[in-house]
């Protein structure tokens, strides 16, 4: 029998190493797996390369992650927010790399790793300092940048429901990079508030199939649903 | 000098969406314009972080935490709204479906291009969000500004000094003092607000402005 | 009132000119749009270039259109079947331009034009008769051919419940490519069993968000569920 | 000489599948595994025209025209299957997320160059369908085929003399005389069908055949 399922954040998060790059969903607070960031927090992995939207909010998830020294490099389009205060101390410290990426070449560079393509040209950004030093190219009249795909050892997501064979749908706008990580990652491992049994989900609504998914760890930590 | 609040710049952008626009609001000021949107008209309002057909801030205690938009405020979901990811949702740009995003500037050049990311300061944390995106995606781009900054200097500009967000991409732009026309043609005043005259904006930006040959050019 | 909804498919296809590029939804027969073609056919445009997985079978659909010589040229995978005659008797007799791209190319092709690239660099086909002529590149340690995307004036699909909007939701397998032409087309124009009231889909479910689509036409030609 | 039939080979492939693949089966020859596979595990068939967790085919009066495998034959979806678009479901390959398809094949070379698409035949309409994205795209690619063509030649080959449809991608050539590994170390004998020597297989294939170091090797 298949069984993607584990009990515990900290058995899903165990063989994270040293060095890792690490996909974390979420876009904001919203989809963001904060009992998978917090059992990566406890495990105590360093030197990691981040890849999210943002480089963290307030004091949990990636934000202490960041604050506990854990994170070598981020790679994100969104760092400097209200608040985003240990990131920004870590960044003017020089304690933190910083690779800016614009917020729709970083959805596609991660899509690329999870469509195995080898780099793909794209719009955004040419003739700005974000282009600078890279390749470009005129197709059509139109200027593109070769971007190259954003592959990962983990993707940390978080989802709404999944099932024993890793299929997850999503809540409202906290899907947002999780399909996409899940299909770039090595090891997936996916946050739901609750695992449904086989068939529980709708075939023709399964976002995520589960053949994207390694891990499934319910928490129970389901925002409104909960309630 | 007679000057429209920020309230205003939006009503006025509001008027130039039609019905049936696909439109993205970017943070920030732009994010007004959904309040002058007219309530008898379809307009779709779409945010980068996956959805289409968003409506109004919830009522309070009514918000969720998973339905926000991409300044990360609440917001809800019109019948007819979906939700998709991330690459979905920039692909709509990409391939062209954004009709008008609106975003704010802090420099547009009279050819187009927009420097909205960054000020440059040596010291500055860099974020660039979806805005790259945003101004070489949708088919019209349409900045809402205020025509100078406090020190007095214009902001619409022969060249931008500011480092780029995109290069020959705004459409039009929506400020205090009038609206302008952008683009391979140059920078051409399409109204101004009451009592300021096409000659005071001459002074104020330093630019060679001329009427638009129409105030429907270039319109959405 | 947006209201992407029309009562026919003769309006549906009204403009479709000669000379178009016209993709066509479907995997063999599921989810090709059989009303959208026949249509099309009446309508009468020449030197059509079509774009599908196959080159039609039987005498219906897209083999109808290519027994009438309404098509100069077709990009596919998978052209010689069983019942695939009228292609193969227009393409024996020189009537017929083939362009022949690997199935996961096709798709990639296809998303790339939907995902706005300028192109790709895709594994498939390396060191092949396919990839003969085209512009390759080592990356990472892996070959990689440089295909371009795939664009068309208009995309026939097949969905199996839409509203006025524009959203849809497939049925099963034959969803194939129809979500990725919708993204491709200029103008995409969806042949569903039933249009429903605004709301009537399920958000989280939508497949093709209607910003993708600009027509679409009920011809109340489900088949399992119209029984 | 004893020779396994097509059932029997497609048996012994259906041996080295273990529970939990994610497995392709190509169409014609290859789809016969599924037979084969135990009832008691759990394998997730995959089908390029979009979807996971394939069933068998539906009794007879069930069949659903919108439910096909990719050989176009009507099929099932068992529980935790799911559907989804072409270019997820070949991302699910380009990305290896695929454990194993299995494929037939016109020739195999030594060291795992596939050639299954097109006998070159000047006057044959080329058709290519999947092929190629599966040969480059699952972690291991089993090849399923007689050893022999209906001359007597060879098919298992020092070099593909038909056009290639994916180079140094197949692992194990399944047969009705024997199983091959086949890569970097040239090919080699895994294990012979009762009655049938190394030396027999030798001279059919022309091959400098040696035994596997272990039967193991390569496995899935």
């Amino acid at each position: 029998m298949i069984d993607k399922t584990l009990t515990s954040c900290e058995a899903a998060v165990a063989d994270v190493h040293d060095g890792a790059t690490v996909m974390i969903g979420g876009f904001g607070t919203a989809g963001m797996p904060y009992a998978l960031i917090d059992a990566l927090l406890a495990q105590g992995a360093r030197e990691l390369t981040i890849v999210n939207n943002n480089a963290g909010n307030g004091d949990t998830g990636l934000a202490a992650l960041i604050r506990h020294r854990r994170v070598r490099r981020i790679v994100c389009s969104f760092p400097r927010q209200a608040d985003s205060q240990h990131f920004d101390a870590a960044y003017r410290a020089g304690e933190i790399e910083l690779e800016l990426v614009p917020q729709g070449n970083l959805a596609a560079r991660i899509h690329a790793a999870g469509n195995g393509l080898g780099a793909i040209y794209t719009p955004t950004g040419y003739g700005t300092r974000i282009a600078e030093g890279k390749e470009t190219r005129e197709i059509d009249g139109r200027h593109y940048v070769l971007e190259y795909p954003l592959h990962a050892d983990f993707a940390l997501i978080r989802a709404h429901r999944g099932d024993r064979w890793g299929n997850l749908v999503y809540r409202k706008t906290a899907r947002n990079f999780g399909p996409l990580m899940a299909m770039a990652a090595k090891c997936t491992i996916a946050e739901v508030d609750a695992v449904v049994p086989l068939g529980g989900l709708d075939p023709e609504a399964v976002v995520t199939p589960g053949i994207f998914v390694q891990r499934v760890v319910a928490t129970g930590l389901g925002r409104q649903e909960a309630a | 000098m007679n000057r429209l609040g920020r309230d205003a710049i939006a009503a006025r952008v509001a008027r130039d969406i039609p019905e049936g626009a696909y439109v993205n609001l970017g943070i920030g000021l732009p994010t007004r314009v959904a309040d002058f949107l007219p309530a008898d008209k379809e307009i779709v309002l779409h945010s980068e972080n996956g959805l289409l057909g968003m409506g109004p801030a919830p009522a309070p205690g009514e918000e969720d935490p998973d339905l926000i938009n991409a300044g990360k405020q609440p917001v809800t979901l019109l019948a007819g709204g979906c939700y998709f990811h991330h690459a979905d949702s920039f692909a709509m740009m990409r391939s062209g479906r954004l009709d008008v995003c609106v975003l704010g500037a802090f420099q547009v050049s009279a050819h187009g291009d927009l420097a909205n990311w960054s000020t440059g300061a040596p010291d500055a944390i860099p974020a660039v969000g979806g805005a790259m995106d945003l101004a070489i995606g949708a088919r019209q781009v349409f900045v809402m500004m205020e025509l100078l900054t406090r020190d007095g200097a214009s902001k619409l500009v022969a060249e931008c000094s500011y480092p780029l967000t995109g290069l020959r991409c705004v459409s039009r732009v929506y400020t205090d003092l009038g609206v302008f026309a952008v683009g391979a043609q140059g920078a051409r005043v399409i109204e101004t607000v009451d009592g300021v005259s096409l000659d005071a904006l001459r002074r104020l930006t330093g630019l060679p402005l001329d009427w638009a040959a129409t105030n429907g050019e270039n319109a959405a």
